[in-house]
């Protein structure tokens, strides 16, 4: 400051060119922490790549090997040819899309009616659902299989082992999602969802003309969450399956590994396999998830 | 029940694997016809009873590969029997989580592949169906003698069979022969030598500039079923770590603990072993196949991969080392089981026969690689190696199995950990281990 | 109150208090129709697919068996079982150890990272899809990644410490290596999602407040501390809770990674649940385990609002 | 067109009662206008009028007909809001359109509704923008279409100005009560601004703490305020408060206070013998507005030291401390008077106000 007080403009302008190279070199600082978090994201992926494309059976080699001496497809052959690749993958997909179209419906809705109607019992039923977020995946893993036996009998098979509804259904049930919903819908103005009942709307007119088109960053933003969450589900996948035709990509894949011997190229060839269309879906909606940044914007 | 084991297979070592009605038929358990009224046909007959039967078949795989050969030889049995099976992967690592539900529901699994250990685990929770009638048919007499007692009684648990057995395992100690002859010693045959000759080699590996090179390895981590390799050491000693009757633990025997002892020596005293955690067991397999490692005990079907992809120096199979030079053998025992639930179980039968007759056996145990049940099965295929491997089966003793038999094997594995991560005494590990396994054996 | 002493005649009510007892349960009955539809496929699936279970759970905790083989009641023998062992005892002690070095880094990392991005418009959706990546990766596969970028001989940064000159690391065959490994590979797994989170809280801090904050001079961190931050908090609240619950569910890099190991240095809760709920088969134990588990959990999450948020952000 | 009655309203969020018995009655085309300070239920009452909430007792009656138990739409009032709560992904079209086509009616004649009420509130240049991209008060126009557009029979408004400068807020004062003139709708106006409530209302309701002060047209309410409160909440600067011991008897009374004593005359202060008569041993105060006060030579009425003085341009403010109060006096703009001066003030006995202990002015009419 004693700078300006000389009221030099040589030493004026020299400062201007300090602070702006002091920003550039503030943003090259930002930059270079970024560039340095995504080697470290996207690096430990390599891993997988040069294997996958070795004829080796082999973890590693020594001296390490990081690239691949000759480009082999074998493993992809070995995946596509000796396994049900394909069908484990659409599986996946028919299974991840299933439960995360499902889990939005319902989330959305109960998530609507917990943050915005009055009912009886409202918090001590929010707070049992709210209980059982916590409970491990393996805890009830046997008591869900077995109730899905169960129904097989009374729905006439149509939700049952080795069925897409039965495989699905149970997943669906996420009490983060209603959590989420709800927690979103209360950050909506009040006002908006009041001026709509005076204006003579519906609950559900209010839901899909007012809330709804509202909500897309938050059911954007679950919707990814619930699918990813699937995407890598074994469990459950693997207890309520027993055939290629419903069998998904994780268990698929877990059945590769011999118990004493794993062909390491197969399975990294996997790896990568079930990378790549994961990927591209995410590619896809990662535009959505700017929008989600963006929510804020809404919120008069 | 060694005495059983070495009689029977004596039988198999002389005749080396071809089909020979010597074994003792006089031994078979006071047969029971009654029991198997509809099992008079033969696999291959004109008449199939089964027709349109359709089975549930839940398998672990040993290979990658599996899947595609169950497809071609599931596809021979139907032809054969009209029986269709439906056969389901189990991945090993969710297995039990898998069985669990699956054999709480009212359809499960109709036949299955279990080891040892779960065999009692699940047996004795009224999963499998007992098959001391079954094998004592007469549908069963022809093939009942190819199956020595003592494999078959120890598959026994309270005087049931949960399971027909399928494979014997074994374990083979994988030699760098090179290293040896370079070093100028002789494969060894006792602890005190394995010792000896991994230091040698230690020494003149270093001195000819190979770095980093080490004598011995054996999974000793929980992770790595450290006290799978580790019990053919306590029977080297004459002990185990449960009673005969499976009622009273004995972790804190001195057979127990002079194998871990052993076991902690290697790495902590004698340093020929690598430290725990530096190298698992697929890492450590790497290690012997890059030539940076002398000694290796693993599973026999690595016989067939590593010929598969010729390793760049000469090696060779021996018997693991034992105490004072006693060697006895130890690996747990694959069985085909019958869900007691199923309501195909005549034809889940069937299917069992026809699973452990010697041709399927020497089909499947050709490609990965384990020591058949059967006496008439020729797994060898005419290798050496693997003939070598089948006769070790002579000085077999497996594992005493109870339904808390992985209850018990956590505090032992984790008190071998402890012990082989040179920061616990043996003492103090397994005296924990014994306090422990009282414990789940009280209730 | 003088001026309010005689009602007049205009303000008499003229509804009986039956009348409108009875009129407003008609109109609450005609409300409450609605709710059927939004709460009901929720509430039937849940009730179905999770409260029958946890029921279900609940009773065979104090059962032995149950499942594979028939139930006996036995009582509280499980209840009272599980708090005596001591495998459970170092699975508590890794799992929270695990918890607050895993919340704290992956908070840490995700604000800075986040904060970074949102002053990095050009390149961000880049880094945003670069930094999501590893949760594409399922876990047992991210578990073997981790195997390899964390072994002996050809880790990448065993390799680089050879370089360096520095002694190698045993990265999963000594404690406490192993639990930080595994921190490691959650922290690694997870980071992308906490860092899109924070940025879509940071960019919804209302801009009339950022703008505040440059016409009174604040810098940029400055700004960050005292304008978005706290702006964050209920977000971050929330953050808190969600990370609680999933970190204490612990188990999938354990099983892909370790198994519990070396010496049960990176046991955790649910492993052991996993363990004796299927390798054991001890259905009760690992039931009342679960339960216990949840207990602890909503206790956290009661603790969490109560203490840090205020009421207003609370489960109302 | 419609009146609207409440009845005995008294609402509570748990333990927490907002509105107490209050009773209320707006006539036909009436503006009437609910003031006081925030969180004294005026917003609630309005809440409960619209349908909002649910009362806990009382009746709420519009056109005659009971509706506490009728839902929001079928009242037939519109509600305007505070911060307007204009759709924000539909244009200025659709949101105005959003309760015709609830209700069903045919496109044409919604678009001839829009087009009209987008001419009222001279919208027509903006139906295709998005609330975002409108200024404040342009939102508060749209809001208005909103409420017009379905004709209602009553209009409730809640402080729909206080998010506009104050620039904008007194020309939007002056289109609404424009507005009203023209439709003639029954309005509830809520505000805590008293300027707002004193030129828009034709009759003004107080409220404090949930309970109603008084009802009363905004004069009436300014010049004989039923209690300290409104006394006070009415006229800035507020009403000068001075604790005074009454004595004396017919005719001639006088309060007295540490800088003076005023004596005065039952009739001319409107208070009877009976009501003096219980309250004088209480502790009285005298009320007396700044415009009512008058500097003068010390020795008439009170007197006291001048504190500060208050240029305002049409005014000037001095503040006279008399004994421990400080006493607020408008003088015009050529009465010169210096800090530190002594000097009396004038009191016009007829516009005095005496307040019993508990706040109550002791004025009858």
């Amino acid at each position: 400051m004693k700078v300006l007080a000389d009221g030099d403009g040589q030493d004026l302008i020299a400062l201007e060119r300090r602070s702006s190279s002091l920003r550039s070199a503030k943003s090259a600082a930002s930059y270079a922490v970024l560039v340095l978090f995504t080697i470290i994201s996207v690096g430990p992926a390599l891993y997988i790549i040069s294997p996958a494309f070795r004829d080796s059976k082999s973890l590693f080699s020594y001296p390490p090997q990081w690239l691949p001496s000759e480009f082999f497809l074998g493993n992809f052959q070995f995946l596509l040819t000796q396994t049900n690749y394909v069908r484990w993958a659409m599986n996946t997909l028919i299974f991840a899309t299933g439960v995360t179209l499902i889990a939005l419906v319902i989330d959305t809705l109960a998530g609507y009616a917990f943050a915005r109607m009055q009912f009886p019992l409202k918090k001590t039923l929010f707070g049992l659902i709210l209980a059982t977020l916590m409970v491990p995946t393996a805890a009830v893993l046997a008591p869900t299989y077995l109730l899905v036996r169960f129904l097989d009998d009374w729905t006439f098979g149509l939700v049952g082992i080795d069925t897409f509804p039965g495989l699905i259904l149970p997943m669906t049930v996420s009490p983060l999602g209603v959590f989420m919903m709800r927690q979103f819908i209360e950050t909506l103005p009040p006002g908006l969802y009041e001026a709509a009942r005076i204006d003579g709307a519906s609950e559900w007119r209010i839901f899909t003309r007012i809330v709804l088109p509202l909500m897309k960053p938050a059911i954007v933003v679950l919707g990814i969450f619930v699918f990813m969450l699937q995407w890598a589900n074994l469990l459950w996948p693997l207890v309520a399956t027993t055939k290629d035709e419903t069998r998904v990509l994780t268990v698929g894949i877990s059945t590769l590994q011999g118990q004493f011997v794993t062909n390491w190229g197969v399975i990294a060839a996997a790896t990568l396999m079930t990378l790549v269309p994961i990927t591209v879906v995410f590619l896809f909606f990662q535009k959505w998830f700017v929008q989600a940044s963006v929510a804020g914007a809404l919120k008069q | 029940m060694l005495g059983f084991m070495a009689a029977s297979v004596m039988v198999l070592g002389a005749c080396g694997g071809t089909d020979s009605d010597d074994a003792a038929t006089d031994d078979t358990a006071a047969s029971d016809t009654g029991s198997s009224d509809t099992g008079s046909s033969d696999t291959g007959s004109s008449d199939k009873p089964f027709e349109g039967v359709t089975l549930k078949f839940g398998k672990a795989p040993h290979g990658e590969d599996e899947k595609d050969n169950w497809n071609k030889w599931l596809g021979e049995f139907t032809e054969q029997t009209g029986i269709k099976v439906e056969l389901t992967q189990v991945p090993w690592d969710q297995l039990e989580a898998l069985y669990t539900a699956n054999f709480a529901s009212d359809e499960p699994y109709d036949v299955t592949y279990q080891t040892s250990a779960h065999l009692t685990l699940f047996g004795e929770q009224g999963s499998f169906e007992d098959l001391t009638g079954r094998i004592a048919g007469e549908d069963f007499a022809v093939d009942r003698p190819n199956f020595p007692d003592g494999v078959i009684n120890a598959s026994v648990y309270n005087g049931k069979l949960y399971g027909l057995p399928f494979v014997v395992g074994t374990t083979a100690m994988f030699v760098n022969k090179d290293m040896f002859t370079s070093a100028g010693v002789n494969i060894p045959s006792s602890g005190d030598e394995l010792i000896k000759a991994a230091k040698a080699i230690m020494k003149d590996q270093k001195a000819k500039g190979n770095k980093d090179v080490w004598g011995f390895y054996v999974p000793r981590t929980v992770a790595d079923y450290g006290w799978y390799w580790n019990l053919s050491d306590v029977h080297n000693r004459n002990g185990d770590f449960l009673s005969a009757d499976g009622k009273t633990a004995t972790m804190d025997s001195d057979a127990v603990k002079g194998a871990a002892q052993y076991a902690a020596d290697l790495i902590c005293k004698e340093k020929v072993q690598p430290e725990n955690g530096l190298y698992n067991r697929e890492a450590a397999i790497e290690l012997f196949k890059a030539g940076k490692l002398a000694m290796i005990q693993d599973e026999p079907s690595r016989v067939k991969t590593f010929k598969d992809e010729g390793l760049p120096f000469e090696w060779d199979i021996a018997m693991p080392v034992g105490y004072q030079g006693k060697a006895t053998q130890f690996a747990t025992t694959g069985h085909w089981t019958i869900s007691a639930k199923s309501k195909n179980a005549d034809a889940a039968w069937e299917f069992v026969k026809w699973l452990s007759s010697a041709e399927f056996n020497s089909t499947y145990n050709q490609r990965y690689g384990f020591v058949p049940a059967r006496l008439d099965a020729d797994a060898s295929g005419g290798d050496e190696m693997l003939a070598r491997n089948a006769s070790w089966v002579a000085v077999w003793d497996g594992l005493r199995t109870s339904p808390k038999v992985n209850q018990l094997l956590d505090p032992y594995g984790q008190a071998l950990e402890a012990a082989a991560s040179c920061k616990t005494s043996v003492d103090d590990a397994f005296a924990k281990a014994q306090k422990q396994a009282a414990e789940i054996l009280a209730g | 109150m003088t001026t309010t002493s005689a009602t007049p005649e205009w303000a008499q009510l003229t509804m009986s208090p039956d009348e409108c007892a009875r009129e407003r349960s008609r109109f609450r009955r005609h409300a409450l129709k609605p709710i059927i539809g939004f709460l009901g496929p929720f509430l039937f699936l849940w009730t179905l697919f999770l409260a029958v279970p946890m029921g279900w759970a609940t009773w065979l905790s104090f059962n032995e068996g149950g499942l594979v083989s028939d139930a006996k009641f036995v009582g509280f023998k499980n209840w009272t079982t599980f708090l005596n062992n001591d495998e459970l005892r170092t699975a508590i002690k890794n799992t929270s150890v695990y918890v607050v070095v895993a919340i704290t880094v992956v908070f840490g990392l995700g604000l800075i990272l986040a904060a970074l991005l949102n002053n990095n418009k050009k390149s961000q959706n880049f880094f945003k899809v670069a930094l999501y990546f590893p949760l594409l990766i399922p876990p047992i596969m991210a578990g073997m990644i981790f195997f390899f970028l964390t072994h002996y001989d050809m880790g990448v940064i065993n390799l680089l410490l050879q370089t360096a000159g520095q002694d190698r690391v045993n990265f999963l065959g000594a404690n406490p290596n192993a639990l930080m490994t595994i921190a490691g590979l959650e922290v690694w797994r997870g980071l992308g999602f906490w860092v899109l989170f924070y940025l879509a809280g940071l960019q919804s801090v209302p801009t009339d407040l950022i703008d505040a904050g440059k016409i009174d001079g604040a810098r940029n961190t400055r700004r960050f501390l005292r304008i978005s931050l706290p702006t964050l908090r209920p977000l971050m609240l929330f953050a808190l809770v969600i990370a609680l619950i999933f970190n204490f569910q612990l188990f999938d890099s354990v099983q892909a990674l370790t198994k519990g190991g070396p010496t049960l240095g990176t046991t955790s809760i649910v492993w052991f649940i996993y363990k004796q709920l299927f390798t054991f088969q001890q259905s009760g134990v690992a039931y009342a385990t679960s339960l216990a588990l949840l207990l602890l959990v909503v206790a956290l999450t009661i603790f969490a609002y109560g203490f840090l948020g205020h009421r207003k952000d609370g489960l109302k | 067109m419609a009146e609207v009655i409440i009845r005995q309203l008294t609402k509570s969020f748990g333990e927490n009662t907002v509105v107490k018995s209050v009773s209320l009655k707006v006539a036909d085309g009436e503006f009437l206008v609910l003031l006081g300070p925030s969180g004294c239920g005026k917003s609630t009452i309005l809440r409960l009028i619209a349908g909002l909430e649910e009362a806990t007792s009382g009746e709420i009656l519009i056109n005659g007909k009971i509706v506490n138990f009728v839902s929001p739409v079928n009242r037939n009032a519109a509600f305007v809001f505070q911060n307007y709560a204009l759709y924000p992904h539909m244009s200025v079209r659709k949101n105005i359109a959003f309760p015709l086509a609830t209700a069903g009616m045919p496109k044409p004649a919604i678009d001839e509704a829009v087009q009209d009420a987008a001419r009222i509130l001279e919208l027509s240049d903006l139906l295709e923008r998005l609330p975002s991209q409108l200024s404040g008060g342009q939102r508060q126009r749209v809001a208005l279409a909103r409420a017009i557009v379905r004709k209602p029979a009553v209009f409730l408004m809640d402080e729909p100005l206080s998010n506009l400068d104050a620039q904008l807020r007194q020309q939007t004062r002056l289109e609404l009560m424009d507005l009203h003139r023209r439709l003639g709708i029954t309005t509830i106006y809520v505000t805590h601004d008293q300027i707002e409530a004193m030129t828009m209302g034709q009759r003004i309701a107080i409220l404090k703490d949930g309970e109603l002060q008084q009802v009363a047209p905004p004069l009436e309410a300014y010049d004989q305020p039923a209690n300290i409160f409104v006394a006070r909440f009415m006229g800035a600067p507020p009403m000068n408060l001075i604790p005074v011991s009454v004595s004396g008897s017919e005719p001639t009374w006088s309060a007295t206070t540490q800088g003076g004593s005023i004596d005065f005359d039952l009739k001319s202060v409107g208070i009877t013998q009976a009501a003096i008569g219980a309250h004088m041993s209480e502790s009285l105060q005298i009320g007396i507005r700044p415009e009512h006060l008058s500097l003068g030579a010390v020795g008439t009425g009170l007197s006291g030291k001048v504190r500060f003085i208050e240029p305002t341009g049409s005014d000037t403010f001095v503040t006279v401390q008399v004994g421990e109060k400080n006493v607020v006096v408008r003088c015009g703009v050529n009465e010169t008077a210096k800090i530190g001066e002594s000097v009396g003030l004038a009191v016009n006995p007829a516009k005095m106000h005496l307040f019993s202990a508990d706040g109550w002015n002791l004025r009858t009419k």
